[in-house]
């Protein structure tokens, strides 16, 4: 994956999100503070120009830049923890110009592992952890198994998604969800949502540019 | 939704230009979404610095000035402020003392906050914090994020600011923050969401006779929702709870804070009950707020926030303050 | 209808336990309803009554203190005061120089302290009376009673309440009071009704994206029903009829008030308006007032309220005061 | 009449005004501030205890004690008004411990009187006056003709229950109704209602103790 894939994810994430802001607000409404959604949607659209304006020339540059920017225009909780999650990949993939998927993989999992330090949640404490870190494993599960880069994000989108709903039924215990005790067992975690929507965006343009993808009706 | 804003996109951004057109003491900075008091840096003071959401004034902008705060850093609605907002105000109130940042216990206040921090120390400011955590509705425990900060904050901005108005130095400060926020205890009830301006629409909605209790400032459900009661009943419940966690004796510092919605007749009728249970329990209260200083946008409720004084503290709560929500002495 | 009240009956009752509770600097007759500074009567000053209904909190208890009130009388919710306790706090704080009654121009109020001046007059008090009507939204004709007294009152209460503090005789304060008034105009915007604990429902239904313009203090509705629009277009309409009636220009003492349920941010929203017309129209405001004076128990919604300065009343409003609901310089 | 006869009156206007109480309330809220029932129920229930602490030995007497009572309880715009209306009547009739159809119908002009003078209303205004007007010239009118109390009180009663209904399209020119202009229309006045009660508890009472009307099915 060269520079540009990793642009066309940023614009697939701020479309996604933007798409998707009000649905975000609405599970932030219900065991948070209605703004998860606007906060996002803020923070991609800055990201948008910020690529626009000083086009970074490494796959790795465009993910740190994204995360700069996110953490300048975001506050609140995702802000610097999405911001540290793409500064960490970022940081992960150095200077290469061309980007393998195990690369990918394993810059995913410098990316949680950012999350995790700075925000000190576990798996099972309904934040975007619980979308996050299953697709890291799946990702890197499908390309040692010799998956391609399509198979690899399909399955990593999967995983999140399916770790964002498996929020549903969980008591928070970070963040602040977790000031409702029981109460904020019986709705989906707003972060796990729009982890599975930025994982998801990175399977839309694979799929998108892929060959493969692209020979299929 | 009515409200009055000429826009969802705009409402810090109007808001600040109203602040700055209503307060020349105070000097904002539109753009960066920063209010400075006039005469920031001020060379051998320590610089207070608060910030947080939007949606909860005259917190924290209406306490910028003499013996307060040296500067506030309003978010987004409900949404902490940003780091470079906030290294920004850090760097323009150091008076060469170093910087207090009061933080209300937020994972989005403390995690920029943190990174601000760490920024400003680049810059070769020495910045402190005093973490606000005063709401005893939720459990500090390793299953909540902690408690929330709330009504304290306003104690903790006066308390510590007179101190750093007198030329304290900056461990002294912090040393005096962190005692007020240890002796303050918050609770509060919500008769109604409240509705931000990006949803449109009340984040809860609550029957008639139903009421929210141990709500927090961001418009959150509370820990438990409840059939509505006379006032003395619903004070008996926020005060028991404040007692239960820190027993209620001797001179009190207490506020009966409105969510934004609520009218003074009704804060001060909460305010009677509050001073009779106090008396019950041997309690006194020796200084007294009343009125919307912690709000939630349009909430109907209150909250009710004591700290235990100390001599000390009492002469800092007495000592001139000019902002536009807290004024005397001067 | 929510809320914090321990009953229908003793809503005002209450809120006087809760003000003596919260001033100590006033001395509050719960018996008999009235608010008294608690050094009344001052020998050789000039005593201030005002009084009115309650429901417009801060009005008229908590402009009572140093520097401007020296009594208020609450009536009943959005009733006026009855004549024997007026008398009772004319006579309460008459310090030998004589009373000033300062009046909202309303029949139950004109009649009820009309009455009370007949009997303190028999009880060998002078009373002099100020009538506040600025509310443009009514005209003042046959066909009316006259323009509604509203914001204007926090004006006239302080700046004649500083005369009165610096020792002017009678006839002086009244002048003074009565040119705050003539160079004082006020308009309303109401987003919602207000609901009167004993009604328990709101005074009028207004659609999701109607508001009512001209209104009062008193949850009834305005003059007319409009569509509701963006903060810069209700301030222009509100300007604009005060405009209308007395060009704005010059020092103007502006102060954007809040009904009572309408948070401190919408306010400065709001101001950032007004100063942006007046700016248009070549006056500045020089003096400014942002937040809830004047209410209607729980409506939301704004008025606007100007005064043309002079010299004298400048100086007169930067007097010092110290009240719960206005305080500076001491 | 005796003086039994007034306080039964006034007895008969408490429960009156008790009963319409949320009824007056709506009217003043449609037009006014949401308080005349509140308002009257609060003052006439004082009446009743002044009455009962210290009873008056003369119609008169009655109605001034009623009068002075509503004054130092009611405040407002009706206070005053109807306080001074009981007050011009009660001094109209003197010391006299038993009182003709004819004195009452002149002590209730003398009433009028007071609340005009004191209000400054005109019939048409859309107040109290609208009733209280009619119902003066209604019982004068009877009186004249040669008709008992029953009769006359009968017609002052109509009279000013058309008097009020006749206020709805009427637009204010006094009292607070007047701030809303051309919108006062299509509400019966609170006060020209409240009026129409205490006229019609003066009938309520001489219909019950006549002996016309008990010797009635
Ligand atoms: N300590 C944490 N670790 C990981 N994720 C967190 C943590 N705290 C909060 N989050 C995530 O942040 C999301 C909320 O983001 P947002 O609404 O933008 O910020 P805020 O909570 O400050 O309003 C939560 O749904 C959760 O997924
Ligand atoms: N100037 C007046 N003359 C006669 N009646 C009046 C006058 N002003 C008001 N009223 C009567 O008083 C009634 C309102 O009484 P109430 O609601 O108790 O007082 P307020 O208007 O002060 O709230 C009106 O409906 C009207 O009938
Ligand atoms: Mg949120
Ligand atoms: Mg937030
Ligand atoms: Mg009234
Ligand atoms: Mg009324």
């Amino acid at each position: 994956m060269d520079t540009r894939f990793f642009v066309i994810w940023m614009e697939e994430i701020t479309a996604a999100v933007r798409a998707g802001r009000d649905h975000l607000t609405r599970l932030d409404a219900a065991i948070g503070d209605a703004d998860h959604g606007t906060n996002l949607d803020r923070g991609f659209a800055a990201v948008a120009e910020a690529l626009a304006a000083r086009p970074p020339d490494t796959p790795g540059g465009v993910l740190v830049l994204a995360g700069s920017t996110l953490i300048r225009k975001v506050g609140g909780a995702s802000g610097p923890l999405y911001g540290t999650a793409f500064r960490d990949m970022g940081k992960a993939l150095g200077d290469a110009a061309d980007v393998s998927a195990a690369e990918l993989a394993s810059a995913l999992e410098a990316g949680l592992a950012g999350v995790r330090r700075l925000g000190g949640a576990e798996e099972g404490d309904k934040t975007m952890v619980d979308a996050l870190a299953p697709a890291a494993r799946a990702m890197a599960r499908t390309v040692d198994a010799g998956g391609d880069p399509e198979e690899a994000f399909a399955a990593a989108a999967a995983a999140a998604e399916e770790g964002a709903k498996a929020t549903v039924p969980l008591v928070a215990r970070k963040g602040r969800a977790s000031y409702l005790g029981a109460r904020s067992a019986g709705h989906e975690d707003p972060g796990a949502a729009s982890t599975a929507l930025i994982v998801g965006a990175l399977r839309a343009v694979a799929t998108r540019r892929s060959p493969r993808s692209e020979s299929r009706p | 939704m009515k409200k009055l804003i000429n826009d969802v996109g705009s409402v810090v951004t109007d808001t600040l230009r109203g602040v700055a057109a209503a307060h020349p003491s105070l000097r904002v900075d539109i753009e960066n979404k920063i209010i400075f008091r006039r005469d920031a840096p001020r060379p051998g003071k320590v610089g207070l610095v608060s910030g947080g959401g939007s949606g909860h004034e005259p917190l924290h902008g209406g306490y910028v000035g003499y013996g307060m705060l040296d500067a506030a850093c309003p978010g987004e609605i409900f949404t902490s402020p940003v780091p470079d907002q906030i290294v920004r105000a850090t760097t323009g109130v150091n008076g060469g003392a170093g910087v207090l940042h009061v933080v209300k216990n937020y994972t989005g206040d403390v995690l920029n906050f943190e990174m601000a921090a760490e920024l400003s120390d680049d810059e070769g400011v020495e910045v402190a914090r005093v973490l606000v955590d005063d709401d005893v509705a939720v459990r500090d425990s390793l299953y909540t994020a902690g408690r929330r900060g709330t009504g304290a904050a306003v104690f903790v901005e006066k308390i510590a600011g007179a101190l750093a108005e007198a030329g304290a130095p900056l461990a002294e400060v912090v040393r005096v923050g962190r005692e007020v926020n240890d002796r303050s205890r918050s609770f509060g009830v919500a008769l109604s969401a409240c509705t931000t301006p990006a949803a449109g629409r009340p984040t809860f909605e609550l029957g008639e006779r139903e009421i929210e209790l141990g709500i927090g400032i961001h418009g959150e459900p509370g820990r438990t929702r409840a059939a509505h009661r006379e006032a003395r009943e619903l004070v008996r419940i926020a005060m028991d709870a404040i007692d239960d966690d820190l027993p209620l004796s001797g001179e009190t510092l207490v506020m009966v804070n409105g969510m934004g919605g609520t009218p003074l007749m009704e804060l001060y009728i909460v305010f009677a009950e509050v001073a009779a249970y106090l008396k019950e329990k041997g309690a006194t209260a020796t200084r007294r707020l009343v009125g919307n200083h912690v709000t939630s946008l349009d909430m109907l409720g209150f909250s009710v926030t004591t700290c235990a004084l100390t001599n000390e503290l009492t002469r800092l709560w007495d000592a001139p303050v000019e902002t536009p929500a807290l004024r005397w002495g001067r």
